[in-house]
């Protein structure tokens, strides 16, 4: 189990902020973009072939490459525009 | 140091505190930003600001850490507000001292173009009763160049 | 815009009027300088300001329209201080309103530079009853070369 | 006549601010710091092969290449050290 947060654009078209995920590991986060998307509608929109989708795994900023192991918080959300 | 906050800040307050926790500066170089009232779809009435509790604080640790290391600085205070603000509010303040000018500018803009690309903050503007995320621009990560050589 | 003073001033003061002025304003950026109390002599109690009436206002107003040629400023405010003041006293303020960050930064620290290498002001410091001219740096004279290329 | 000048450490140095100054003219500022020099003691000392002396000519930067007309006034002083 994981917990995947959504933030801003996102969290509002999908309607979600935060859910808890079962899945099997070893897991990257593309590999998990990928299982997202196949939920298909807006879940396909923002994660096939994600364009301007940054990841944390943790509170730290990563890449798709990263690997994701049990327990984990990863948090999908667009570029950053504070300040 | 940091604050992460709903409330407005007073930025000469925070400059006399500032001020109080060392003898030896002698040039502070403060920033603001404010809400603008204009986009491109028009007039914006407020902003929304959107955060990720977890993360913000300590993203922004992580750049004033990195400005720590990178000049010699004597005081530092930054404070980001979220949540909903009005047009012309005040957003964030990064404030720097340090003994000579050159640091306490370059750290402060450091901050500044760091937190503008990492900090996970989001921005909505409400314009003419509608609702829309800002885009990040391409000019703020071309801003991180500078410090990467 | 402009002023050369014995009085003191006050930031937030200026800040503020700087703000009313115009309303596209997104950026803010301001540099305070302060009497620092050790010199390589020793304690510093005060400082001396002299100044070249004729000459200095007409300086700050040929550095600020540089600084307004190269940058789209929205509003600017310069106090340089004169005469006798104590240690940890505010000597100068800069201050500078663009609608983003990048030319607020730049004009702000433009205007130090060329204020420390040409602007008519010569400081004297009051180090265990005796005093002393403060030197020239070299470093301030290296920091012209930033804006020359 | 001209009028010149003297700043900061020079001012004391000469124990002198101002001073009305008859001379001919054509006149550069490297012949007018000659003819200064000339006074002898702190004079010669400040402006013989003068080194770190600024000149400003009616209240404008300029260099000891500079020719001075009638009337002018030449202000003398050390690199500035203020902000």
């Amino acid at each position: 189990m994981i917990k995947i947060l959504y933030f801003a654009r996102f969290r509002e078209k999908l309607g979600l902020d935060q859910e808890q995920y079962p899945t099997t590991f070893p897991l990257t986060v593309t590999e998990l973009l990928q299982q997202l998307a196949q939920r298909g509608g807006h879940w396909h929109d923002l994660f096939d072939c994600p364009q301007g989708v940054l990841v944390a795994v943790n509170q730290e900023m990563t890449t798709q490459q990263a690997i994701i192991t049990v327990g984990d918080e990863v948090a999908f959300f667009p570029p950053v525009t504070g300040g | 140091m940091i604050s992460i906050q709903q409330e407005d800040f007073d930025l000469a307050h925070e400059l006399q505190q500032l001020r109080k926790s060392c003898n030896q500066m002698g040039a502070f170089v403060s920033f603001v930003g404010l809400v603008r009232d204009y986009a491109t779809q028009g007039q914006v009435t407020a902003i929304e600001l959107e955060y990720y509790p977890a993360m913000t604080y300590k993203s922004l640790v992580r750049i004033v850490q990195q400005a720590e290391l990178r000049w010699p600085l004597l005081g530092l205070r930054v404070i980001h507000r979220i949540g909903y603000l009005p047009a012309h509010a005040q957003i964030v303040l990064v404030a720097v001292a340090s003994q000579h000018r050159h640091s306490a500018f370059a750290a402060c803009e450091f901050i500044m173009d760091y937190l503008k690309t990492e900090a996970p903050f989001w921005k909505k503007e409400y314009i003419n009763g509608q609702n829309y995320w800002v885009e990040a621009k391409a000019t703020d990560t071309q801003a991180l160049a500078k410090w990467q050589n």
